[in-house]
């Protein structure tokens, strides 16, 4: 009975809102089909995607960078400044936030938030990226609603840091982070009821290994144009499943409405059941991912011919970017020759200068061929190295294929080694024991501070050569470049630094830049408003906007 | 008194061999023993088995075989497994080893009376034990609950007659089943082979290539 | 059954002169060719990267057929000696087997292929490779076969005929030779019938798992395992095929395994 | 009783046996499960480095070990590195899910494949067993992977409605790949027993031919499948790890699928215990299976 009368609710409700246009976008579920399940929902530790994409919608940071226009712009804030001399950074809170309990959210949940990220017994990954100059934030109140952010030197990507940093309830955690349990809570099992937050959603059910249901927060700050608040959508489901043909299909079997970053061949497939099923496709171009072929430049390496530029450029430019974007990408993929995607806008240095043909690059560099073709170096031996891939991903595989076949052409023979993925890591960054391999990668944000980490000596992830040194005259010089690029906050000066950077390494070739594979989404018709980004969650980061058009 | 059995003019094909049997003739009245011999290969199992129609499928049986009045080559399947068993018996070449390791002696003669004469379970159980006990006066009872491989291997044979003969048939064959037995256990199963046979008064055919087995329980003997 | 073995010959024997019979070498990619219906220039159609699937089907043969016969056999083989054991013998070493049999079912045995793949040099041919790892499955894979056997001389054992054996004087090795061997050679062919082809597509499921050690030397389980994804269904029916061929080979395998088994058992 | 208890005791020095070598095998594979942030730029290395001590992988293998036991001994079966949270806690909802799964399909394999194998060893070269046959075969051919995927696309293309995360396809599809195997073994082992001189016998008595099949020729081939029902068991938990993950069925497979590529060591080991404990019932049930068929060996005399 009482369910008959929700439902005669329901409708009635229905009825109005179709009547009263203003609030035709309110109402309604999304289900988003996702590959794989959140690992937990706590914010803090929290570094896969899956888990992140929902915690992104219960959760809201200070600032964030906006997906479609790669700027800072405010969340929880109200306004933001940032001190002459690039060192303090003041956020002023909006009023009245509260956390989706209903309790209010003030100056004290953020000194609470940056303390645990920065306490050492949290072990948060974000504690080293909190720090500038090897010194940690100085976080301090200033007021009910105002909070200063004090860095050691200046750093020119300062409130880029705040972003993406989620303001955790203080009057819900501090008791588990007072008794070192902080790590275990808010896991999978969670009830959604010890749950808060400052994002769009709540928690409302978790069936583990099947589905989660977020529902509207009554108590989220953010209202549109019309002063209508936000979220529009009533729920958010996600629906898991493994495996891209899966979610592919339980999108066309009607069980979802959007899914997203899947392959070119899922999108041909999709494209095929199209006119039948109501499916809205969409192509956003290249992302900011980039996949690779990386030489072994560690000290002691064993191929000579991988240090000398003519070579590395040579293998550069041998490769037949456009068969892998058409081949293994069915067309959804953007040839690139430099890790900088054209989808870091005002990042990004423009195409690279063309290429000189491969073999007047060998031969200039005392390169011969033998009467079969092979490629002889300057000592007479003949070239060839292996190149490692990640076996579980076909499209990998696949590259490697085309790589070794257009190496042939030029006499050079590849031998492709298919390895399980954290035996290739292995490989690559403990034993370095490695010719060549298959990779990827995905800046965190367009700004260098981004690429820091990967290019620089000092940074850890340089695949090419983990040393820690500068061993060519060109890796010091964008070691130099950066320091200078991440110290300095003018702006202009800052891209034509990083614009010369991304020559220095078009031009050195360390990494054979390969294709960026587009982003690319498929979503019922009528629900409007996803507008996939670049930063952040690439489809989630509006949800509190999506809404369903009413016939 | 006229022929239980008549066998005129009998060839059978076995697919793709050559032809064992070409134009056999036979005939066995009621209560008469008839010995067949031959030398190995003459087709004496042949012979014998073609009478219930127990070849491999694909055989090809010619000729007449009359039973009782019946043609038996225009039976159809179901009218000769109501005739196997009930009228005409066949015992197995190594009776020993023709019984079910896995089922006890019981169920196994059951399973026989069962199909021919359908009973409630008390009956069929009443029954099996009255025909045990004919065979096994002394210890029907530790007989009948016991499995193959708990009795020796004159109490198996026994077993098998008895599984045989329990539908009292008016014809039994049998296919050289002393061949693989000593001299002592030979003469014993003979014995109460013809023994039975004089005692129900059916007929038997009895094949063998040893002539002084056939002239122990036999009347006549004929060579294939 | 002779035509089974007709057939079985003609392929070995084109796998054997692969490259007399193919147009084109299977590695090599018409990239302006891709996804081509199967026609005149490529009979069964090309690849994502067009290369000839004919070819690759032709080429592949040879690697899978001969590692996969030998991962089943070995299984088959060990499984005999091991099964045979613990069946003769019983008691404790019985005990230690089937125990151990269980071990081998349970573990993870993913890690070791794993460690394997990283014990062999990366320069290594791939299909010295792909052939020593099938070979460590097929040596892993024991268990099954054995329990079979266990089971099968347990009940031998008990049999009649072999006790009346036994009755003589007859020795382990005669028993083992002249009544338990022949009892489960059914058993064996019918367990290889079905192992080679697990074995041979065992890449498929090893390749999901992140494992995949062909590269881009063709093998029957990379060419079954290409077909599996939603674009392929839909748009190149012909990389199909493939499986349809091996589905014939298997099936002309497991005719003449159990004709074979059936002629050791009479020939007895 | 004794019995029991000794089996029980066997049972637990195989599963430690077990997870002893599932570990030692983990520990010979390359990489850990940080191993994917040492790539990831956004995440320092020294937060890598402080994760590892914190999940103890800096420590030696033998410690490592001995934590999990101890971990087990609590019941936690030790912490996921991956969710942060007791195994236990993580696959408790998942496992019934898994076995029930496992269980339906075993069940419906062995419903089908028995009779199917039976009659056709009976009439071998007939038409059913001439389609079987060819069926089994394809099936072999492919994968439980390509089956999986199949289905998948069947449903899309026939329009037959959602078949993902529902326990029905996954069992139909467990079963097809599971199925050759049961038929082919049950097909030759009665045809073997069809050998037997009872057979004859019992037709020359008039049986008819189905009752000869199943009530004696069944029971008396029953031996060596026995020891395929085991088997079939454990055949059918790891299939089910493939196809829960292709038909997105939410039981331990997706679950431990990521774990076995992680790295994820507790989670690996309590899903290998879980086998091994399968296993172990299965054999007992087994043992006593043929126990009870086999009057051998139940009544062996004196």
């Amino acid at each position: 009975m009482e369910m008959r009368l929700a439902k005669l609710w329901r409708e009635l409700l229905l009825a109005t809102l179709i009547l009263v246009p203003a609030w035709s976008q309110s109402g309604g579920r999304a289900i988003v089909v996702q590959r794989s399940e959140p690992r937990g929902f706590q914010p803090v530790y929290s570094v896969d995607e899956p888990s992140r994409a929902v915690i992104g919608l219960l959760h809201a940071p200070l600032l964030r960078i906006h997906s479609e226009t790669q700027e800072t712009e405010a969340v929880l804030a109200a306004s933001w400044k940032v001190s002459p001399d690039g060192r303090t950074i003041t956020v002023n809170l909006r009023e009245n936030l509260r956390f989706s309990d209903g309790a209010p959210l003030t100056v004290a949940d953020v000194l609470f938030t940056f303390a645990v990220h920065q306490d050492a017994a949290v072990a948060s990954p974000l504690r080293e990226v909190l720090q500038v100059g090897g010194k940690p934030l100085v976080v301090t109140a200033a007021g009910p609603r105002r909070a200063q952010f004090q860095m050691a030197e200046p750093y020119a990507a300062g409130e880029r840091l705040l972003a993406g940093v989620a303001i955790l309830p203080r009057h819900r955690m501090e008791a588990a982070y007072q008794q070192g349990q902080f790590r275990s809570l808010w896991g999978l099992g969670a009830k959604p009821s010890e749950l808060a937050g400052a994002g769009p959603f709540r928690l409302k059910l978790v069936e583990p290994g099947r589905r989660m249901v977020l529902e509207r927060n009554l108590h989220y700050w953010k209202r549109d144009k019309a002063g209508k608040p936000l979220p529009y959508l009533d729920e958010m489901e996600f629906l898991f499943t493994a495996g891209e043909d899966a979610q592919v299909a339980r999108l066309l079997a009607g069980e979802g409405d959007l899914a997203a970053s899947f392959g070119g061949g899922s999108y041909r497939a999709i494209e095929s059941h199209r006119e039948r099923r109501g499916i809205r496709l969409l192509d956003a171009g290249p992302s900011l991912d980039y996949t690779f072929l990386l030489f072994n430049l560690n000290p002691g390496g064993k191929r000579p011919w991988f240090a000398q530029t003519a070579f590395r450029q040579a293998v550069s430019a041998a490769m037949d970017r456009e068969s892998i974007a058409r081949l293994v990408y069915r067309g959804r993929a953007s040839p690139i020759r430099g890790p900088v995607t054209p989808a870091r806008l005002k990042w990004y240095a423009g195409p690279a200068a063309p290429a000189a043909e491969p073999r007047r690059l060998l031969s200039a560099a005392g390169y011969r061929w033998n009467g079969e073709g092979r490629l002889l170096d300057p000592t007479g031996a003949p070239v060839s190295f292996t190149l490692l891939v990640n076996a579980a991903n076909p499209a990998y595989t696949q590259t490697g294929a085309i790589v070794e076949e257009d190496l042939k052409k030029i006499g050079i023979a590849v031998q492709v080694v298919p390895m399980e993925f954290r035996s290739l890591v292995d490989r690559v960054v403990n034993r370095k024991d490695y010719d060549a391999a298959l990779m990827a990668l995905r800046p965190g944000d367009v700004d260098p501070a981004a690429d820091v980490n990967a290019w620089v000596s000092a940074g850890r992830t340089r695949l090419w050569n983990l040393s820690g040194q500068a061993l060519h005259p060109w890796e010091a010089s964008v070691d130099e470049k950066m320091r200078a690029l991440m110290a300095t906050r003018d702006q202009a000066r800052r891209r034509r630094l990083f614009h010369e950077v991304q020559r220095i390494l078009e031009q050195e070739a360390p990494m054979v830049c390969l294709v960026s594979p587009n982003l690319l989404l498929a979503s019922r018709a009528g629900l409007e408003n996803v507008r996939p980004g670049t930063i952040g969650d690439l489809v989630l980061w509006n949800a509190d906007e999506w809404y369903w058009r009413r016939q | 008194m006229a022929a239980l059995l008549q066998i005129a003019n009998l060839r059978v094909t076995y697919p793709g061999a050559v032809s064992p049997l070409a134009g056999v003739a036979l005939e066995v009245a009621a209560g008469e023993a008839v010995g067949v011999f031959g030398p190995s290969g003459a087709g004496k199992s042949t012979l014998l088995r073609s009478i219930p129609r127990l070849l491999p499928a694909g055989t090809r049986i010619e000729g007449t075989i009359r039973f009782d009045g019946m043609e038996l080559l225009d039976q159809p399947e179901s009218a000769m497994r109501r005739l196997r068993g009930r009228r005409v018996a066949y015992i197995p070449q190594a009776p020993a080893e023709a019984l079910n390791p896995v089922l006890p002696v019981e169920t196994q003669v059951a399973e026989v009376l069962r199909v021919h004469f359908p009973m409630a379970r008390t009956a069929l159980r009443a029954a099996v034990m009255e025909r045990l006990v004919r065979y096994f006066p002394e210890n029907a009872a530790r007989i009948a609950r016991a499995y193959p491989h708990e009795l020796s291997g004159g109490e198996r044979q026994r077993v098998v007659i008895c599984q045989v003969l329990c539908a009292s048939p008016s014809l039994l064959l049998a296919d050289e089943p002393t061949s693989a037995l000593d001299s002592v256990a030979q003469l014993d199963f003979l014995r109460l082979l013809r023994q039975t046979q004089e005692q129900t008064g059916m007929s038997l055919i009895f094949v063998s290539h040893d002539r002084a087995v056939l002239r122990f329980v036999t009347t006549r003997q004929v060579s294939l | 059954m002779k035509a089974c073995l007709v057939f079985l010959l003609a392929i070995h024997l084109l796998a054997a002169m692969a490259g007399f019979v193919t147009a084109y070498p299977p590695a090599e990619q018409h990239r302006e060719n891709a996804w081509e219906a199967p026609g005149a220039r490529f009979p069964l159609g090309t690849d994502g990267l067009g290369r000839d699937q004919w070819s690759r089907l032709v080429h592949g043969a040879r690697i899978s057929l001969c590692s996969g016969l030998a991962a089943g056999v070995l299984s088959a083989g060990l499984g005999l000696l091991l099964g045979g054991v613990a069946g003769l013998a019983g008691g404790w070493v019985d005990r230690m087997v089937t125990r151990l049999m269980e071990l081998f079912l349970a573990l993870p045995w993913m890690y070791l292929l794993l460690a394997a793949r990283a014990f062999f040099p990366l320069e290594t041919d791939a299909r010295v490779v792909f052939t020593a790892l099938l070979l460590l499955l097929g040596a892993i894979g024991w268990a099954r076969p054995a329990r079979l056997v266990r089971g099968i001389v347990m009940s031998v054992k008990e049999r009649e005929s072999v006790l009346a054996a036994r009755g003589f004087g007859a020795g382990q090795w005669y028993l083992l030779r002249r009544h338990i061997v022949p009892e489960t050679l059914p058993a064996l062919a019918t367990y290889l019938s079905l192992a080679i082809p697990q074995y041979v597509a065992a890449e498929v499921t090893l390749s999901f798992l992140g494992l995949g050690f062909s590269g881009s030397t063709p093998s029957w389980g990379s060419l079954v395992g290409s077909m599996g994804s939603l674009d392929v269904l839909t748009d190149a029916w012909w990389m199909g095929l493939p499986v349809v061929v091996l589905a014939v080979v298997f099936g002309c395998y497991s005719i003449v395994s159990s004709a074979l088994a059936e002629t050791q058992r009479q020939g007895r | 009783m004794t019995f029991l208890l000794r089996r029980l005791g066997g049972a637990l020095v195989q599963l430690v046996a077990v997870s002893a070598l599932a570990f030692a095998l983990m520990e010979l594979a390359p990489g850990d499960y940080l191993e994917d942030m040492r790539v990831n730029p956004q995440i320092p290395a020294a937060t890598v480095a402080r994760w590892r001590a914190e999940f103890g992988l800096d420590q030696p293998a033998i410690v490592r070990y001995g934590r999990w036991v101890r971990s087990v001994a609590s019941g936690e079966f030790g912490v996921s590195m991956a969710y942060g949270i007791p195994v236990s806690e993580l696959i408790a909802g998942r496992l019934g899910r898994t076995v029930a799964l496992s269980l339906l399909a075993l069940g419906l394999t062995w419903l089908l494949a028995l009779p199917c194998g039976v009659w056709c060893a009976a009439y071998r070269g007939g038409w059913l067993d001439r389609l079987l046959g060819g069926g089994a075969t394809v099936a072999l051919a492919l994968p439980e992977l390509l089956v999986g995927l199949l289905v998948l696309q069947g449903a899309l293309w026939a329009g037959w409605g959602p078949v993902s995360g529902r326990i029905g396809p996954a069992v139909a599809v467990l079963a097809a790949v599971s199925f050759p195997s049961v038929f082919r073994h049950t097909r030759s082992s009665v045809g073997q027993s069809l050998r037997l001189p009872f057979v004859d016998h019992l037709r020359a008595a008039g049986l008819s031919e189905t009752r000869i099949l199943f009530r004696h020729v069944l029971p008396a081939s029953l031996n060596p499948l026995v020891s395929l029902l085991s088997l079939s068991l454990a055949g059918i938990t790891s299939a089910s790890l493939v196809v829960e993950v292709t038909l997105s069925w939410p039981g331990m497979g997706q679950l431990l699928l990521e774990a076995i590529l992680a790295r994820d060591v507790a989670v690996v080991l309590a899903a290998v215990m879980v086998a091994a404990t399968l296993l172990q019932v299965a054999n007992l049930i087994g043992d006593g299976l043929l126990y009870l068929a086999d009057p051998r060996i139940r009544r062996r005399p004196a």
